[in-house]
């Protein structure tokens, strides 16, 4: 029993982890269309960023977790306005041609700039150490990171579904002709949603940096794990990337502690058999 | 005559709603039938329902006699019930010749091989060419569909449908959004259809239903209200009120 | 071409005499990619030796040629290998980081008259693919066995083997049971996981359920080792009173810094460390310090290339700069240096390094940053794994 | 999932009929980029033996995502159980003889080609692409899992093709290797201009734009796609097959997430939907990775990333496809 509810704890913990992360992605996938392989390399920028900010600077770690978010975004602008652009309703392929390209950069510029080795965002010293559960202990880093998710999940459903912009944004992604002679100018509302999913990859990126260390390679390595968390919750629901994150999270961590040799199969079959029973992803089906 | 095609007391229900309650009909070789009905009376549902896109909770489809309610909608298609889309459905990319080549070499069950090209197949550019002269679209059968006028897509569609050989066919708004100075065309084409086809025509257009069915069955609710001649149609009582009851949100119907 | 003529004439007129000529070496290593770190660290070693011992043997000028593979990719490296020797005209081929691809270069060398010399690829059976072969790094083998013994030293009967589950992984694991229950303890339960675990926590479960008193562990050098020692720490393990075993690759010098304060007190065994002590070492990691740049990278790569270079520059010597690659390799063999890592020889039967096996303890030094410790010895340790093989 | 297409045009143009002069001038232009390959870099032909494995790799991912529309980004399965099949048969069964070893690749190729497409295709878009992702990753760790048959993360070592015909060896210049890989190249391009052309290919096509009308048609896209599947496995077994006579070592990189998307990187590359589109993006891209990374070891991926952006910016169908699209409407304004 003692066990169960240890695995149990693992597994929210893992998830919420992954949640964070992947939010990002579900916003730029399901409510932009486009296919951001690039994802990660948003999220690995956060993580140089407030590494940087807290172990070179020595900034306090929520200032560095602020300039992490913004830094990118300011990073992520200009490139939103170059290249996504233009991709915004193109085909899928094309899609994810241009974002591994723009990964492939990113990543070779980190190389460049900050090296190859793992860097680390040093925490403050309420989110060392452990908390004692009565049972055992867990990391204080990731009840942060299980708060975050929760306050992410929320804020972002709020923000979609209660505010003016998240009728906007629900409006051009429906119809962005129709959305346009409305007068909600898309470009804008995109452009914002852009900002915000790039803030999110950033967010996660720093808040998750304890679990998925920064290095260079971080872009392209996680970068499957995202897309498939995303995918399986069906793109762009927010409820759904919550189910799917715990679920997979849950899946993961039970089966690495059952079969840890087969940790792989569990996983991927797993996520085989949800699609073929969801074939539009969790949160699809419950659409209708 | 037996009957080509039959639907008996067939039933569809979503959540408690029935949408499809009790239908029956029977169709014989050469029948010209319209199918009408105010927004809403079910006839989306109806026509997946016969062509198996749907299941129903009861009731049976036959096709020549022979039970189909348990076949898929592939299977209803080789057995002779085709339809065709209210909105087209075609491949922009290729040309009025490649689909009705494809339509003919699937209905001889020649699509899946592997080599040779229908170019150089004798038999099938024989099939495309007459179908696609008597359709009036020869002149175009090499460029692409996204290059042609919707109303010629109209009349390949229909040439799709022929080429499979039905022995029912379900036509579904067949000038459905074609410009009026084209409608000519297609109405020629449907008087044109094979004498001893079955053909089952959804359609809105009232002018279109009279000049083109010997029978109109009128759906609303979900059920069958009329059943009979179109000289009879408008006069019945039940039809009358289940058109004006909805008058106001039925507007382009007669 | 203007070259290759004056060359040719020179070759002529002294008619077999010795003249200056470009020796090349082609390394093939993964400078990019999610192992570019390692590749780094060839570089750095390499360049570290040619800074201390000139880019001169005799009269010739050493000149290297990189090309990247930056993950196993056997095809890719034994293209490669093929166009250096081919084209480019190597007359060494060197580096290599992953075994599946110096296992893909092995069958050429015959043919090419080229000797190889192995930088870092750890798999025992490498040496036994080819005459040609002769390796300056490492084996899983030799760095995971003496820890056995230091588990059993420590008072430890009891221990879960928890790896990576890929060859490496694979060899750690076998090593090390071998070695522990030779010294009379016993393996309770040996864990596989796959190589992409991102979370521990389920793992470190596992290892708390086991009832084991220590836990040895192999993960390849990188980020996952920061999530896993981590882990240990987070979950009250180390607290725990488990100790905790592992072959270097776990701590290596370049994680350090983010492994941090839960690396503290790991021990782990392993043919070299940044911070080993001698005046060879010395000299070694300043020129490779300013290598590679940032000091903090220096890893064990380096030394690999580095002593690589040597037993190269040694076999240019002996042939005078002939391409000879039968007579370069016996040339090397029972050959015996001191290297920055220790005393080392190559063994002349395997061709493998026989070198000192360390065991270290990561502490922080007096500035703050973190290094491994070397607080014991085990001298003159050849591959087990090889006898394993037979 | 829709996707920019260059349709082969000459295989769409009545006017070049059965035996099209297209495949005999595609055949020609091949043969004499061999032909050029083979004397412009004598040294380098496992290089360019290397670029055939993955051209015919990328043509096999032609056939599925090109011509059907199925994405996918796990298409290294087929090709490395092609690759996998040869390499044991020679090293575990002492199957030596070139040929034999094609023989099991283009099986277990296709083989993995059903496994794939059933699974595949229970799914469209985006869960389709991820379901394709598990996929691989199952491939791979079975792989990793069975050593003693793979070799594991070691490789599978031990691969000894004998003399091809009992004529010629494979030796360290990689000359048979290479005219071998050119053979197999030409056969196979041929044998999917037929089959692109061909009734079934025409289907196919069909299904990529629509498969409910294919449906009303009669015909099951499923069926049809889960053939095409098949013939793909072997289209790519024949080059995993090729990789590991040519290279006699077979590494779990040929059954890697990283080689399959890599390969849809180059299809992208050349345009989806042609098969020189497909030949092109092939050579295009490993010929620019070689020689950049050759420059620069250590940062050529960025050059690579700037690659693929331009293309995307100035080229967007591809570059065959977006070459193809401008010889087509200069054609057409004439």
């Amino acid at each position: 029993m003692q066990t169960v509810l240890s695995i149990a704890i693992d597994a929210l913990a893992y998830g919420m982890v992954l949640f964070v992360i992947s939010i990002g992605l579900s916003v730029t996938m399901g409510l932009m269309r486009v296919v951001n392989l690039a994802h990660g390399a948003f999220a690995m920028i956060g993580g140089y960023i407030a590494s940087y900010a807290a172990r070179d600077l020595g900034l306090a770690y929520g200032f560095a977790v602020l300039l992490a978010i913004f830094g990118t975004i300011v990073i992520a602008v200009p490139i939103e306005r170059l290249l996504y652009r233009r991709i915004y309703g193109a085909p899928e392929l094309t899609q994810v041609l241009m974002t591994i390209g723009i990964t492939f950069c990113i990543i070779g510029i980190a190389n460049y700039v900050f090296g190859p080795t793992l860097k680390t965002v040093p925490l403050p010293s309420e989110l060392q150490g452990s908390v004692d559960l009565g049972f055992r202990a867990i990391a204080t880093h990731r009840i942060f990171a299980i708060v975050c998710g929760l306050a992410v999940a929320a804020g972002l459903w709020y923000a979609i579904e209660k505010t003016a912009f998240g009728v906007k944004l629900r409006a051009s992604v429906d119809n962005a002709a129709m959305a346009a002679a409305l007068g909600v100018r898309t470009e804008i509302v995109y452009a914002v949603s852009f900002a915000v999913a790039v803030g999110l990859a950033a967010f996660g990126g720093v808040v998750g940096a304890e679990l998925l260390p920064v290095e260079p390679y971080y872009a392209l390595r996680y970068m499957v794990t995202f897309l498939v968390v995303v995918s399986v919750g069906g793109a762009g629901s927010i409820p759904g990337a919550l189910v799917a994150c715990l679920l997979l999270g849950a899946i993961d961590t039970t089966g690495r502690y059952l079969m840890p040799e087969f940790g792989e199969f569990f996983f991927y079959l797993a996520v085989i058999a949800i699609i073929c029973v969801f074939p539009r992803g969790l949160a699809g089906r419950a659409k209708g | 005559m037996q009957p080509i095609f039959e639907v008996r007391n067939l039933k569809r229900a979503f959540g408690g709603l029935a949408v499809t309650n009790d239908v029956s009909l029977s169709m014989a070789p050469g029948d010209r039938v319209a199918l009408i009905g105010p927004n809403g009376a079910g006839k989306t549902t109806f026509v997946n329902l016969v062509t198996g896109n749907l299941r129903p909770d009861s009731g049976e489809v036959r096709i020549a006699g022979e039970p189909v309610t348990g076949v898929d909608a592939i299977g209803r298609v080789r057995r002779g019930l085709v339809r065709s889309f209210q909105v087209t459905r075609l491949f922009a990319d290729m040309t009025p010749a490649e689909h009705v080549a494809l339509a003919v070499l699937q209905r001889d069950g020649r699509a899946g091989r592997l080599f040779g090209n229908f170019l150089g197949m004798p038999d099938v550019m024989v099939e495309v060419q007459e179908l696609l002269g008597k359709l009036g679209l020869k002149e175009l059968m090499h460029r692409k569909v996204s290059e042609i006028a919707y109303g010629q897509q109209r009349l390949l569609e229909l040439a799709v449908a022929l080429a499979l050989k039905p022995k029912v066919l379900l036509l579904d708004e067949p000038a459905a959004g074609v410009p009026q100075s084209d409608t000519g065309r297609i109405e020629q084409a449907l008087a044109d259809l094979p004498a001893d086809l079955a053909v089952l025509m959804i359609e809105h257009d009232m002018d279109l239903v009279f000049r083109f069915a010997k029978r109109v069955i009128v759906l609303a609710a979900g059920a069958i209200i009329f059943d009979g001649s179109p000289s009879d149609v408008t006069k019945d009582p039940r039809v009358r009120e289940a058109y004006l009851g909805s008058y106001a949100n039925a507007s382009h119907a007669a | 071409m203007k070259r290759m003529i004056l060359a040719a004439i020179a070759a002529l007129a002294m008619s077999g005499a010795a003249y200056a000529d470009t020796i090349k070496i082609g390394v093939v290593g993964p400078f990019s990619g999610p192992f570019a770190l390692q590749g780094k660290n060839f570089k750095a070693g390499i360049d570290a030796y040619m800074a201390l011992n000139g880019s001169k043997v005799g009269d010739d000028d050493i000149e290297i040629i990189y090309r990247d593979v930056p993950q196993a990719d056997p095809a890719q490296a034994k293209a490669l290998a093929q166009e250096l020797v081919v084209k480019e005209g190597v007359q060494y081929l060197a580096g290599f980081y992953f075994t599946p691809d110096a296992m893909a270069v092995t069958p050429l060398l015959t043919q090419a008259n080229v000797p190889l010399v192995i930088m870092n690829a750890a798999t025992s059976a490498i040496v036994t693919k080819s005459p040609l072969v002769v390796r300056t790094s490492f084996t899983t083998w030799q760095t995971s066995t003496p820890i056995a013994k230091v588990a059993k030293d420590a008072g430890v009967s009891k221990v879960i083997s928890v790896v990576s589950d890929y060859g490496p992984g694979v060899d750690a694991e076998n090593a090390f049971k071998a070695g522990f229950e030779a010294a009379g303890g016993q393996v309770v339960e040996a864990i596989r996981m796959p190589l992409a675990t991102n979370d521990f926590s389920p793992i470190m479960q596992r290892i708390k359920d086991s009832g084991a008193e220590g836990v040895f562990a192999f993960l390849p050098s990188g980020p996952t080792t920061l999530g896993f020692v981590k882990a240990f720490k987070e979950n009250g393990l180390k607290d725990g009173g488990i100790k905790f075993f592992a072959p270097g690759d776990l701590t290596q010098e370049s994680d350090l810094p983010a492994l941090g304060e839960a690396a503290l007190g790991i021990q782990t065994t392993f043919h070299y460390a940044v911070s080993h002590d001698s005046p060879e070492n010395k000299a070694f990691v300043e020129a490779a310090g300013k290598a590679i740049g940032n000091p903090a990278e220096l890893s064990f790569p380096s030394v690999g290339a580095y002593d690589g270079m040597h037993v190269i520059y040694k076999m240019i010597e002996a042939t005078g700069g002939e391409q000879d690659a039968a007579k370069a390799v016996e040339a090397v063999k029972g050959l015996s240096w001191t290297s920055p890592r220790g005393p080392v020889t190559i063994d002349p039967e395997s061709r493998h390094i026989t070198q000192n096996i360390y065991l270290r303890e990561v502490a922080k030094a007096d500035d703050g940053t973190y290094y491994n410790k070397e607080i014991q010895t085990f001298e003159k340790q050849g591959d087990p794994g090889l006898a394993a093989l037979k | 999932m829709t996707m920019t297409t260059t349709n082969d045009m000459i295989a769409a143009s009545p006017a070049r009929r059965r035996f099209g002069g297209g495949d005999l001038i595609g055949l020609a232009i091949i043969l004499l980029v061999a032909v050029i390959g083979y004397f412009l870099f004598p040294n380098n032909l496992a290089l360019l033996t290397r670029i055939i494995a993955a051209a015919l790799l990328v043509l096999s991912l032609d056939l599925v995502t090109g011509y059907c529309g199925v994405a996918t980004l796990g298409h290294a399965a087929l090709f490395g159980a092609g690759a996998y099949a040869a390499g044991i048969a020679s090293a575990h069964y002492g199957i030596n003889d070139p040929l034999a070893m094609l023989a099991f690749g283009i099986v277990a190729g296709a083989v993995a080609g059903l496994v794939c497409g059933v699974v595949i295709l229970r799914a469209h878009g985006l869960p389709q692409l991820v379901l394709s992702i598990a996929l691989i990753h199952l491939f791979h760790e079975f792989a990793n899992k069975a050593s003693s048959w793979t070799g594991g993360s070691d490789g599978l070592s031990g691969i000894a093709p004998t003399a091809l015909l009992g004529l010629y060896e494979f030796d360290l210049w990689g000359r048979t290797a290479y005219v071998f890989g050119v053979v197999l190249l030409a056969i196979v391009f041929l044998l999917l201009r037929l089959i692109v052309r061909s009734p079934f290919g025409m289907l196919c096509r069909g299904i990529k734009e629509d498969p409910v009308r294919i449906r009303s048609m009669g015909a099951s896209p499923k069926i049809a796609l889960t053939k095409m599947y098949v013939i793909s496995g072997a289209v790519a077994g024949v080059g995993g097959a090729l990789n590991a006579i040519s290279t006699q070592v077979v590494g779990l990189d040929s059954l890697s997430f990283n080689m399959s998307a890599e390969s849809l990187v180059m299809l992208v590359l050349g345009g989806t939907g042609s098969l020189f589109g497909a030949l092109t993006g092939t050579v295009v891209f490993m010929f620019f990775e070689d020689v950049v990374s050759a420059a620069n070891p250590f940062h050529w991926l960025t050059m690579v990333g700037a690659l693929l952006i331009a293309v995307v910016l100035f080229a967007p169908k591809g570059l065959y496809g977006t070459a193809a699209a401008l010889v087509a409407r200069r054609r057409e304004a004439k």
